[in-house]
Formats: structure tokens, C-alpha cells, sequence
């Protein structure tokens, strides 16, 4: 990899900067022409604890975190200890000495170190606060982080809250600087010059996840706070009413996931946003969703679980509940983002895929992509196509659950004369009436499974990273498809004959599209961040192919060295 | 909710029917509290198009269906969410709900609270009938200790519940009381309910012929008593006092409770109007802030 | 077949007492050293309605509510429309005339009439109600039922009611058999003669569900009411006090498995009992209960779905959210029942599972099942074996999720001097500290994986019906189990080689035992009532075998010349 | 719960406390709160190990893990269904749930009125901070409209709930409020409820400086008010006048409300009684029943 590929780890106590040194950092970069691709985790504490805010930065596009980091900013002695083994040959290591809270056991042969008294400087400027201003300047002077875009970041960031306060900071920056300037610099990190700045916005999954919603036309969002979704809920309750939408917190997520329900019947585009318990509790109102034809969108970020399990981390682990989790037969199209971006495109496209089906769309999302910003391609609002439920011609009598050639029914909102019906899950007649016969009863599943169908068709293909014969290829899922593509790509480079499979829709499967891909692949390798290998399941259970799992849970994405490791061992 | 706003028709009781033919038992209270919804809509003219009746699950869950209007017959207990999303994206529409004390305050009783203090703009009729009808028979938040149920053949461990004290403290901003067996009262009753801008609640006591041998006619016809003339509906104080029940423990039936405060959906658009929201905001001013 | 294995329908208006006759038919018939399997419907109406029930007697054992009706008795005119078309030549047909509310069409070619005014007659006795008693008196004369255990029946019921009104019922008994003595019988139907009384009990699969709580010596149970499930908690309700235990009916689901845990928790045998909404709701608690190794038992007795439903319909399609039902990943172990028999006994099995392994255990019935009653050899306590949890030894610190070679942790209860520790839903070290740690979830998912994996070599061996090749073999479950032993049986008697395969530990599977029988069949056929194929799906998902799907979702059971048909188009 | 009955041991405050570290921010009321709980079972003399300290999700709900005594950790908003069948099945030992206000009004408000009413015999202690501290700062069923939190970024458009009305109204039979400013109060109020046989409930106040930027030390300073001497804590009608608030709106801290009624496990074991039911029963009796 190009030496400017690099990511640099900022990592201290929980309150001390940490993760404004990393959203500074990454802001500059991308106004500097720059791809970024940040990565923290979060103190299981309220407040202190060890916190880490990575930036993963590179003129060329990046997929995932990385491997590991090669520069690290230590705040204090936790994050030393924390992170020491990760000091590898090449690294660079840059830390606070002397006059911080710990002194690091000898230098590792081969490691770049840094000593930069950042304590004791913001102690001399009398600011515990500027400590992370110091350690700023001076990464940026020993890494080339672009310092005009920097000190437009801070100042669009201090300026807000008046000159003395930016010139403070500004003069924290200086020093920190200066304290670098006479070090030697002898390792090879350097982020890449600027370049012509791009249109683009820096953005984190649960934030674009919100924005996705505007974009999609969303009138109406209920949800209840729970970690890692809940700043899509305060992303839209900032940006919605400006739209003049409607956001509420209910009181738990059933009465959430019944209000969009609600709402949606009374003919507005409906959403709410939870992360698993809350999936698990709206398990019956999805199936009244289904049952009732009534188009309702949700976003699960999924944590790490079972129960309240590891609220904070990544897993990807609800696919069984996403797709199997209601009682009866109740299916839902489930959808699962890959990255940033996808969180803005696919959003739009289950608020669409949910009217345009009358059904329950779930998107998943993940912890790790829920706080990961990347730079994204700013949006065009003209590029997203709004779908609207297809709507009763006011002609004839009105039969909400009419049978037609696709199984979709012309709804019509509350308040058109001649349009009365009952929406009902109980099973009923095309008039909605209560019928428990057996023919009615299979009709009616046959329609409502049958007009899902075609998505499979009709979502866009799955895309096929590779073309020809392959030895293995990889089929993954959710933020893991970022990390295939780079152990993808890095295996080819190397001579290994490999390919990449991704699917977004969940469900229905496109099996057919599995199928092909998997006809020029010897094996296939299904890489995912639970223990039981779901998608693997769904893979055995649908199509011919056997996959070979590879599973990890330990609340950690995938890196691609990890990836690239067990290709090599079984191809 | 309040009607006044809505499109007036004239119509006759009968033509708020619909076609679905009635199911409940005969000699079930609800007939008679079906009857009243009939005839305050057609006194109030309201137009079925824009009405939304939802419910729950349950015996009483099942008006919806005899009732000309858009409808949902949703589950067990969550009729109240489901109404208070259809109000909020419809708010110049009617919203009626209908259930039973199960469904309201037994699995539903996690919503009831929100929906009153946040004045969800809609009229919530409770066929209060100490008992679970649909399920053949089970001991319910209103039942008394001295019924003999299906699950409880030795009698009940718990005291009943007072669905009136309850609103009252929730902060419901209608809240009545009705019994089956007066349906020109329980009629007057809903279409105050119905006037009322704001939650408005109607408690109506009624018999289940079928599976409750102890809460008969006779025996609600006992229990009652008119609200006491000069009773004063803006003190919350008083209402509570009625509520608790008397020294020989009758309950008030009339209205108990009326107020005004800003509703929810009034509320929500204030905070719209706030921030100068509207349909044509420029959505690439919310984009830009999203640059680095 | 032989003409003694016959099927008695009574069908009429609910509130006439067709249920009444078919209970006392059925009693009879087991008073006289028979087998009965009875099979009803419900009328959606809270009163009245179209209500039928359905008497299958044999001296042999009966394994499901069988093909058709080869008598009906109709009680009035709605009867007779249901069920005219299957007036089918070879058949007996009574009915309510003259004096009732209708007159049939022409009577077919080879069915067999035996009009009985028993409307009529009840009116000249002054008793609506004595109508039945009417209609039962004809049938014993018509079909040989035993007159001498029918009276014995009547006696044991109306008995308590006071002289009176037993003789009045004697009475109008007589009156029925005067009426038919004089007609002439030209069908060759006739229960089989009195043996020697049997010591069986006859029982409905909820009812039994409750015993077999009892015999399993449970101590607490908390449920909410739900079609069709209710009857055990009724049963339970009626009996757990005179066993000096506690039933409580809570506010909601949520809060009955929450009860249950709590319980558990404290030391005491637990379960709960629901149907698919309620179990959908508790999807969130029973992962609480995966996680805290908490043991737990629930009966989901399963009804027509998706969501409110067909709800007094059978239907088989709680499979997957009974397995995948959780977030994260939080399996348990499920199984399902048979027949009546298997309501008591594994419902023990899974009270035993439960404390066993500390997890929750679900037990699959359904709405067939619920209110057949059934012959079922008189349950002896003394050979029920009841597990206890592992205690703790007090030896030592206390860690309540100690690493053991098994992976089973010893427990202790609440009161204990020395073994205080939490209990939680969160991630946890051996002492239940939170730990988010990589290592701690891995160590502890596997943990809690491996413990129940030997589960399927302990669980009682799945039964394969049949021995050798076979052209075709059957996999299906639950009470459509009972229908495939039939149909095995008959087409083996027709010369087809055909075996069958009926598991009843479904979560985990048996994989070696499904690939060793598959490994014996050409073909693999999986009838099941649902929609989408369940097992079938985890079939196909957990083992190398093609299974081909037969899938009905009507709200009625297979008939064993359903299933014939079938596996006859396809061997 | 009354530890009354529970065996006595004699213990210092600080012999109560766990091995696990506490993890709540500097200056947060529930340190001041976890002393007093503390205190109170020192002064009791109650054996940890008869103890049961059982929580939902939310800052409040670590309390457990701080404890020395039996506990569980369970879901948000399910403390009180799982402590009900703790208790339940262990009459004779004591119960102690600790929560928050979303934690016990929001998500488990549905579980509240069925615990008081049915008077299970344990205590509630609820950490009353008007917001979740847990997930970051959104408003709660107690947070005042003015507060701009995560999802009310323009103020919140709910009129808070009064934890103290709805416990009196649901039938508690102990009912207090603290402040977690007055350690001293509170340890009382906790004790009493300790010693209370029946539902005893105590809401106390406490600051979340972290995300709560309106309910300060200072405001709930001046927000509360002592019970007045000479208050009847027997009398239903003046506790809920009291909880109600004065005319200025200041909230009463104290004792409000205090009467004996049969327990939930009390009424359960009559119903043993009742049936003659004992360990010993045999079991073919009730197999008998089901002989055609
Ligand atoms: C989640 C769920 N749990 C339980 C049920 C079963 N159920 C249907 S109606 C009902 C209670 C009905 O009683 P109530 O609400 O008082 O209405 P009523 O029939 O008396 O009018 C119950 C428990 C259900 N449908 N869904
Ligand atoms: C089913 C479910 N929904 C949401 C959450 C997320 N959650 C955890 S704690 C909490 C609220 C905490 O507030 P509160 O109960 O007031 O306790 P505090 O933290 O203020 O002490 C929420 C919403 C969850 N854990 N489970
Ligand atoms: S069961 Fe009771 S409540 Fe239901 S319809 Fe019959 S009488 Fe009415
Ligand atoms: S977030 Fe608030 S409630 Fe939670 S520990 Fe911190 S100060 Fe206390
Ligand atoms: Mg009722
Ligand atoms: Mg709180």
C-alpha cells in the first residue's frame, strides 16, 4: 500500500479530546481533497474512561478502518497500555512526554517515536482543554496534515464561540507545532497532499441514515432512544420539522413501531429507528404490518448481542431476527447497508420499497458504520427518486385488499369520500372482512408473498466484485463487504484468484444471482461478525452452495489482513 | 378530537352502520354502547370519511367493523399508538378509539399514560366490562376479587384497578363515565368526547352476559350514581374526589372532567412553525452542514 | 380400513350441545376399552355459530383426527350445508327431521339417512336442551355405541346436577333410541364392541400440557390469556394450589416471562404458556434468559397466523421464531409434541430440559392439538423423572458463570450464605461483572453454545418408522406426525416402501439421525402446515438433505389420504 | 418488603458495597442515593444474603452490581415483572428494585399500576433525574418541556408525569420522595420502605449534571418542600393532594402515604389454603379427574 494510505489513532480518556482531535482531523483531510474512513469505540462508561478515535485517510477511496493503525497519538497511559502491542516495526508512536501521566517502557526496534509534552504544555497555557490542540499541531507538522484545511476546521469550529477562544486553540496548535518541528522525523506516514477539493460531505452512518430519510420524503418518525441508533432519531428531530415533518419519542418501541403504523395507514411516510432489543419488541407489529399491508420502514443498528449484550459494540448478528422474527409465516424485505453511503442511498430506497410493496422494510446497519464518518459524494436531491404507494382510482367499489395481477392493492388515504375500509390483522376477504376460511387463507398468503417477490428481480443486482473463474470467492454482508473488497483487491494484487459477492437485499434472497456467482468460484467463503454464521444459514437453506463460514464475534469488525489470512489458508 | 372543525353531513344513526354484521352475544352490553356511537355521530354530523375508528384486540376491539369510516383492528393493547400516529399525520381528522379493560389497562396500560399527558387529540371509548370476553372468560384490571374466572376458579388475588382515577391522574382532558344501560347518557357522553378538543375518555360500564356471572345489569344499575348537580368539570381536585367513589363505593356516572391545554399535534406544529419548517425548504441547506 | 375404526361428526349451532354429545360419545367410547381421538371447530362468534366436533373410536391406537366424517349428525341446516359435499357414497348421514330447520336435498346415491326429529321431540319434552341428548340416544341405537358406558357417562355428569335432571336426560336418551330402533340399517358402520376397560385418561393437549407441568413438579407459572393457549394456564390454575404452588395471570406477556424469570432466578420451576403473539412479544426476555442462563419453560400453542390471524385455526408456523426469535445471537432448545400423550410427557421433558441445561426451553403444541382429547395411558407420577438444576457445592468463591468442562455452571439460590453474584443481561466475566472485552464474548458465546449442543445426543432418540430402503420417506413434525404415521402405514399396506422420520427435538437437530435416515430414502417429503416450508427450511439449512416441501396452510390439519396422494404423485 | 422477619446481622454501611466499581459521573445524585440505600440496610441489620436486588436498564439500574446481596440485571423497563416473580417465589426474603424514570414510567409503565395494586411485597427506589442518562440525554416522562435534550432539540412538547400521583393512584401502600441532596431523608424514607410490608414506593430526585442541564442541585433545591407536620399519612385523599403539588408547584419530600393491606403472596397462599393445597398432595387425585 501507498505509504499515504494511513491511519492515525488517536487514543486517551474518555473527555480529553479525544474525539474532537479525530473529527478535526478528519474534516481537514477531506477538505483537503482527501477519502476518510474514522473508526471509534466508546468507554462502557458515562463519562472517562478509554476512548479511541481512529482516522483512516488516503487520496483513493477506502472501504473499511484498516488493519491496524500507523500512527498512534497517545494521550495518556491507558492508551499506551492499551495499544503497546500494536506498536509494530514502522509504526509511528507519538505520546505524551515528558510531563503526561505515564513513561512507555523502551521503544520497540523499528517504532517512529514521538515524545511531545502535551500535558505540561496546555498546563503552561493554563487550559487543560488545549492539551488535544497541542497534540494536533503537532501531528500535523510530522504527518503533512494539510495545516490550511486544519485551520479552517477549527476556525469554522472555534469561531462560532468567539475570536479569544480560536486564538487560544489556534495558539495551542502553534505550540504543538513547534514542539515538533525539531524532532527527526524517521518514519514514511505522511497523509497526501491536497488536491482539488471535492464536492463532498463527511458524514457518519446514523447521521446519513437521517439524511437518507429527509432525502426519501419521510413525513413522519417515531422512535425510542436506545443505543447505537439513537442520533438518527436526533439527527431527524433537528432536521425533519424544518421539512415540516413530525418527529416523536414514544414511550417504548412497540408503541413507536405502532405509531408509524399509524401514521403510514393515515398516509404518511413513516419510519423508526432502533437497534435489537427494540427489533425484538416490535416483532408482532411487523407481522400486523404484513398482515395489514400497511408500508412501514425500520432501521435496526445492530450491537452486540444476545440481551443487552455489549450495547456499544459492533456485531452483526439480527439477521435471523430481521428476517424470521414474527409468528407465522410473515416475511419482510430486509435490506443491509454497507457503508456511509449506502446508509444515505438505502434508506431512500426501503422508504421507497416500502410503499411501492405495502409491506415491512427492514434495513440493517451496524454499530461500527452507525459513529464511522466517511466522506461521501454530496448528495443531489434530484438524484432520489421518491416512490409513492400506488393509489385507488376512486373508480368502482373500494376493496382495500383487492386481488390483482401483482399482487399490490391500490390503497387510499383516510378522508377520501367513497374510499372506507378496515386495515386488520386478522385474515380477511378483499373487502378486509374477517374470514377464516381455508381458501381465503391461502389466496391471501399467496398474494401477499407473491407481490414481494419480484424484488429480487426489480432491487438492484447484487454486485460482483471479479469477473471470470475464481478459487474462492467471498460472499459477506453489512459493513463487512468494506473489508472483503480491500482483501479482495490485495489478494489479486498478490496473484490469488479471488472474487467478491455483496448483497444488499437480505430478503427474498436473489438466489439466482448467488448461484451465478457462486458457478465460478471453487469455494466460497462467507466472512461475518456473529457466532452462528447467518447468512451462511440462509445461504445453505436457499441456494445449492456450501459455504465455509468464518465467523468472529468479538465486538470488532473484521480487518482485511484477517480476511486475507483465512483466504489464504483454505484457498 | 374535535369534531366541530370536520365537514358536516346529515345522517341518521343507521347510516353510520356498516355492512359487517354485528357478532357480539345477546344481552352483551355493547349493543347498547354501539347504539350511542351511532346516534352521536349522526347528532354531530360528522362525516365518515373522516373518521378513523382503531382498536386493539377484543370483544368491544370489534366495532370498528359495524362502523362506516376508515378503520384499523389492530392488536392486543396497542390500539393507543397506533391512533396516536394515524392523529398525528391526520390531525384535521376525527380519531375514535374503542377497546376493552384488558386491552386498555391490562397489556395496553403502558400507553395510556403517554397518550393522555401528551393530549393526543382523540376519544377513547372503554367497554369496561370486568372481564375478558374474547378469551372466553378471564379475570381483568377491572374485575373484583369475588369473580370466580377461567384462570382464577378460587377467586382473584388483586383489587380492581379505577380507570377514572387513573385518567384523571394521567391527565386526560375529558374523562366520563357511562353504563350500557343508559344509552341516551352514554350518547351525550361520547359526543362531548367527540366536541372535546384534546384527550377525551368514556369510561362505559357493561355487562358480559357470557362470562361475567357477578358484574350483572342489577348490579351496575346499583353501583352508579349521576355526577351531584353543581359538580364543578374544571376541578381536577373534585373530579378525584368522585372518583374515588363514595362511603358506600358508588361510582359517578356523567362528566366528571373538562379541560383545555394545547394538544399534541398543536404542540408538534408549534415547534414546525419554530423553526420556520415547511413542505419547500431548501433541503441542501441541511446537506451543507454535512460538509467537512 | 376396518369399519369399527370410524369417525362420528356432530356438528350444528354453538350452544346446542354438540360439544357435549362428542364428549360423551368420546367418554363412552374410552369407558369401553377404546381409543378416541376427537377433533373439533370453533365458530368465530363469541356465541353461537357453526360448531363442529368429531369422535374417531377404534379398538386400536388412532394417531389423528383421520380422512372424513363416515357419519354425520347434523343439528340443524348450516350443518348440513358445511358438510353436504362430503356426503360421499358409503357414508351415514342423521338429521334433525322433520321438525327442524331444514330439509335436505335428495339424499345421494349410497349415503345411508337416518332422519330423527330431534328438534321435534325436544320440543314435546318441553327442553330445548334435551335435544342432544336426543340426537345421542339415536346414534347409540344406529352405531353401537355402548349404551352401557354411555349411561354411566350421562350419570357421572348429570348426576351431580340432582336426579331430576339426570332422569329427564335418561329420558330423552330413551326417546332417541325409540326413535331409531325402527329404522332400518343399511351402513356398515358401528363402534367396535366393549373390551376390557383400559386404564387411560382422556384428556385435551392443553389440558395435558398442565398435567404434565404438574408431574414435572413445577411451582410457579404466570401467563397472560391467549387463544388457544388459555387452557393450561386454566388447568394449571385449578390444580398447581392444591400442590401448594403459584399461578399468577400477569398484565401482559412481557411480564409473565418476566415473572418467570424472576422466579427461576429464586429457585423455583417455572413456565409460562402462549400463542405466537404472545411469544413474539416475549422474544426480547427470552434472550435475557439465554444470556443469564437463566432457566426457563414455555408452551407455545400455535395458531393460524401471520399476526391476529385465523386464531382459533391450527397452523404450524411458530418454527422459526421459535428458534431465531431473539437478537444477537441467543438460540434455545425447542421441541414439539405429537399427540395428547406428548403434551404430558414432554412437558416434563421440557421442564427437565430447562433446569438441565439453563436456558429456555420451548415447547411447540398447536391449535389442533389444544382441544383434541385423546386416549392416553393413565400417567403413573412415580415414572416421571424430575431434573434439578446443578447446584452450587458451597465450596469456594462463588462464580455463577464459571467456565466448567461441560459448560454448565452450578447454581444456587437467593437465601444462600455465600453465593451472592448477579444475574444479567449484559455481557459478564465467570463472576458476572460486565466485560466487553473480545475474549469474554467469544469464550462465553461458545460457552453458552457448547453446554446445549449434547442435547442432541441426550434428547431421546428421534424415532424412524420403518426399517431398510424406502422409495420415499416422510420428515414432519409436530401433531401432523400423527397424520404421517397413517399414511406411512396405509401405503405401506398398499405396497409402496415408504418409511418415516418424526423428530421431536427440533433446536438443536439431530443432523447425524436426519443424514442417517435421509441416507436410507430416495426421496425426502416434509408435509407441514405452513406456509413458507419451515423445517423444511432448517432442514435444508442444517443438513446435506433435498427435501421436497408439501406445504398447506388452510387452518386444518392433513388427512393421512392427503398426504398418500401426494407422496403417490411424486415416489 | 418488611425485613422485620428477615435474620438480623450487624453489619456497617460500607460492608454492603460490592467488589464492582461504581461507574457514575462525577457529581451524579445517585452516588448520594447509593449511600443512603447503604445506610439504611446497615441500620436494619439485613443479611445480604436474603437480599435481592433487582434492576432494569439505565444508569440507576448498575445499582445492583454495588451491592452486596443476591441481584439481577435485566432488561429496560423489566425490573418490576421480574421482581414480582422473585418475590413471589421467595416470600420470605427481601426485594429491592432500583430504576430510572424512563426505566419504570416510559418502557415499564405498564408494569407499575399491577404491582402497586397488587400490593407485591417489595420495595421501588426511583432514581428521578427527568432524563436518560444512560443513552446520552433524551428527554424522559418527568422532564419539563423546557428542557432541550437529543431528540427535543427545540424544547419537548410533553407535559411531565407526577411519579407520586400515579403511585397513589395505583394503590402503593407506602409512598415518599426524596432528594438525593438530603441523604439523610432519603435514608430514612428507604428505611421506612424497607420495613413497610406491602408496595412501598420512593421517588427521589436527583441531578444528572451530565445531560440534564435544567434540573440542577439547585432547582430541585428549591423545588421541594418537607411534608407538613401533622400530615395524615393514612389519608389517601391528602397524600394525593400533597403529591399534586402547591400552588407554587413545589414537590412534597417525605412520607406521604402509608396503610397495611394483604400482599400479593399473602392472597396467593390464602388460595392454597383455601384448596387444603400442601407439598404432599397426591398428584392421582388430580390425575383421577381426567378418567372418562
Ligand atoms: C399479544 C396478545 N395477547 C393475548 C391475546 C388474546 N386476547 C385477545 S382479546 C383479549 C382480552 C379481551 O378482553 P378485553 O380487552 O377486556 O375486551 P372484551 O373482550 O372484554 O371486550 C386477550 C387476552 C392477543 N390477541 N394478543
Ligand atoms: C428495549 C430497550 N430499549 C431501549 C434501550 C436503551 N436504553 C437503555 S437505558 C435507557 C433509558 C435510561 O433512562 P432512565 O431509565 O431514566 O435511567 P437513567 O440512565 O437516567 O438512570 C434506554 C432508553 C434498551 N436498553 N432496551
Ligand atoms: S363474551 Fe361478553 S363481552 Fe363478548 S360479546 Fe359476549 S357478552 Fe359481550
Ligand atoms: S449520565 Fe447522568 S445519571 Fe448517568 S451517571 Fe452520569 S450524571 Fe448520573
Ligand atoms: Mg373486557
Ligand atoms: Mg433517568
Amino acid at each position: 500500500m501507498a505509504k499515504n494510505d494511513l491511519i492515525i489513532r488517536v487514543a486517551g480518556e474518555g473527555g480529553e479530546g479525544v474525539v474532537s482531535t479525530g473529527d478535526f482531523v478528519a474534516a481537514a483531510c477531506a477538505r483537503a481533497g482527501l477519502e476518510i474512513y474514522t473508526f471509534k469505540t466508546f468507554p462502557a462508561e458515562i463519562k472517562g474512561g478509554y476512548a479511541m478515535y481512529q482516522v483512516r485517510t488516503s487520496p483513493d477511496r477506502i472501504y473499511n478502518q484498516g488493519d491496524t493503525f500507523d500512527v498512534l497519538c497517545a494521550f495518556n497511559g491507558e492508551a499506551y497500555e492499551v495499544n503497546k502491542h500494536l506498536l509494530k516495526p514502522g509504526t509511528a508512536f507519538v505520546y505524551d512526554y515528558p510531563g503526561g501521566d505515564f513513561e512507555p517502557d523502551a521503544i520497540p526496534e523499528g517504532v517512529h517515536a514521538y515524545p511531545i509534552p502535551m500535558s505540561k504544555t496546555a498546563k503552561e497555557m493554563k487550559s487543560y482543554r488545549s492539551k488535544n490542540m497541542v497534540a494536533m499541531g503537532a501531528l500535523s507538522v510530522l504527518f503533512n496534515i494539510n495545516e490550511v484545511t486544519l485551520k479552517q476546521v477549527l476556525t469554522k469550529k472555534f469561531g462560532k464561540k468567539g475570536e479569544e477562544i480560536l486564538n487560544f486553540n489556534l495558539q495551542a496548535f502553534e505550540k504543538g507545532k513547534e514542539l515538533a518541528m525539531p524532532l527527526k522525523k524517521t518514519d514514511p506516514w505522511r497523509v497526501a497532499d491536497a488536491t482539488a477539493p471535492k464536492d463532498v460531505i463527511v458524514i457518519s452512518g446514523n447521521d446519513a441514515a437521517g439524511m437518507g430519510a429527509l432525502l426519501g420524503g419521510l413525513e413522519f418518525f417515531s422512535a425510542y432512544p436506545i443505543t447505537p441508533a439513537t442520533e438518527i432519531a436526533k439527527y431527524v428531530a433537528t432536521h425533519l420539522p424544518k421539512l415540516g415533518g413530525t418527529l416523536i419519542q414514544a414511550e417504548d418501541e412497540i408503541a413507536s413501531i405502532g405509531q408509524v403504523l399509524g401514521a403510514s395507514y393515515a398516509g404518511k411516510k413513516s419510519m423508526t429507528a432502533t437497534s435489537g432489543p427494540g427489533l425484538a419488541l416490535m416483532a408482532e407489529m411487523l407481522g400486523m404490518a404484513f398482515m395489514s399491508e400497511t408500508p412501514v420502514m425500520l432501521v435496526d443498528v445492530q450491537r452486540g448481542g444476545p440481551s443487552t449484550g455489549l450495547p456499544t459494540k459492533h456485531e452483526q448478528s439480527d439477521l435471523f431476527l430481521a428476517i424470521h422474527g414474527a409468528h407465522g409465516d410473515a416475511p419482510r424485505i430486509v435490506l443491509s447497508v454497507e457503508d456511509v453511503k449506502d446508509c444515505i442511498d438505502m434508506t431512500v430506497d426501503a422508504l421507497n420499497l416500502a410503499e411501492e410493496y405495502q409491506c415491512p422494510v427492514l434495513l440493517l446497519s451496524d454499530g461500527s458504520l452507525a459513529f464511522s464518518t466517511q466522506t461521501v459524494p454530496r448528495p443531489n436531491p434530484a438524484d432520489y427518486t421518491i416512490v409513492h404507494r400506488k393509489m385507488w382510482d376512486g373508480e368502482g367499489t373500494y376493496a382495500r385488499y383487492k386481488m390483482t395481477e401483482d399482487g399490490i392493492s391500490p390503497m387510499v388515504n383516510p378522508g377520501t369520500p367513497g374510499g372506507m375500509h378496515i386495515a386488520t390483522g386478522l385474515e380477511h376477504t378483499e373487502s378486509g372482512a374477517p374470514s377464516f376460511k381455508a381458501e381465503t387463507h391461502e389466496q391471501m398468503q399467496a398474494k401477499r408473498f407473491g407481490k414481494i417477490k419480484p424484488v429480487v428481480n426489480r432491487y438492484k443486482p447484487t454486485e460482483v466484485d471479479g469477473e471470470g473463474e475464481a478459487d474462492l470467492g467471498i460472499i459477506t454482508w453489512g459493513s463487512t463487504i468494506g473489508v472483503a473488497r480491500e482483501a479482495v483487491a490485495r489478494l489479486r494484487a498478490e496473484g490469488y484468484k479471488v472474487k467478491g459477492f455483496y448483497p444488499k437485499l437480505m430478503w427474498p434472497m436473489p438466489v439466482e444471482q448467488y448461484e451465478a456467482f457462486a458457478a465460478t468460484c471453487k469455494k466460497i467463503l462467507v466472512p461475518e461478525v456473529n457466532y452462528q454464521g447467518q447468512l451462511s444459514h440462509f445461504i445453505r437453506a436457499e441456494t445449492s452452495i456450501k459455504p465455509i463460514p468464518f465467523t468472529i464475534c468479538g465486538g470488532l469488525p473484521f480487518t482485511p489482513i484477517q480476511m486475507m489470512d483465512r483466504v489464504k489458508e483454505i484457498i | 378530537m374535535s369534531v366541530a372543525a370536520l365537514h358536516k353531513v346529515d345522517l341518521k344513526p343507521k347510516d353510520y352502520k356498516s355492512e359487517v354484521s354485528v357478532v357480539w352475544c345477546p344481552g352483551c352490553g355493547y349493543h347498547g354502547i354501539l347504539s350511542s356511537i351511532y346516534k352521536s355521530l349522526a347528532e354531530l354530523g360528522v362525516d365518515s370519511s373522516n373518521l378513523m375508528a382503531i382498536s386493539g384486540i377484543g370483544c368491544s376491539s370489534r366495532t370498528p367493523y359495524f362502523i362506516k369510516s376508515y378503520k384499523m383492528h389492530t392488536l392486543h393493547g396497542r390500539a393507543g399508538p397506533v391512533a396516536t400516529g394515524a392523529q398525528l399525520a391526520q390531525p384535521e381528522q376525527a380519531v375514535l378509539v374503542t377497546g376493552g379493560d384488558g386491552d386498555g389497562f391490562s397489556i395496553g396500560g403502558g400507553h395510556m399514560p403517554h397518550m393522555a399527558r401528551k393530549n393526543v387529540n382523540l376519544t377513547y371509548i372503554l367497554y369496561d366490562n370486568g372481564i375478558y370476553g374474547l378469551t372466553k372468560g378471564q379475570y381483568s384490571p377491572t374485575s373484583r376479587p369475588e369473580l370466580k374466572a377461567y384462570t382464577t376458579p378460587y377467586g382473584g388475588p388483586d383489587e380492581p384497578m379505577n380507570p377514572l382515577l387513573y385518567m384523571l391522574t394521567y391527565g386526560a382532558t375529558y374523562v366520563a363515565q357511562g353504563f350500557a344501560g343508559k344509552p341516551q347518557l352514554c350518547a351525550e357522553l361520547i359526543k362531548g368526547a367527540l366536541e372535546h378538543k384534546g384527550f377525551s375518555y368514556v369510561n362505559i360500564f357493561s355487562q358480559c352476559p357470557t362470562f361475567n356471572s357477578i358484574d350483572t345489569v342489577e348490579f351496575y344499575r346499583e353501583l352508579v350514581r349521576e355526577v351531584p348537580e353543581g359538580h364543578d368539570t374544571s376541578n381536577l381536585g373534585a373530579a378525584m374526589e368522585l372518583a374515588r367513589r363514595d362511603a358506600e363505593g358508588h361510582a359517578p356516572i356523567g362528566l366528571l372532567y373538562k379541560v383545555n391545554r394545547p394538544t399534541l399535534d398543536e404542540r408538534l406544529a408549534a415547534i414546525v412553525t419554530k423553526v420556520g419548517g415547511h413542505k419547500g425548504y431548501d433541503i441542501n441547506k441541511i446537506i451543507d452542514l454535512a460538509s467537512p
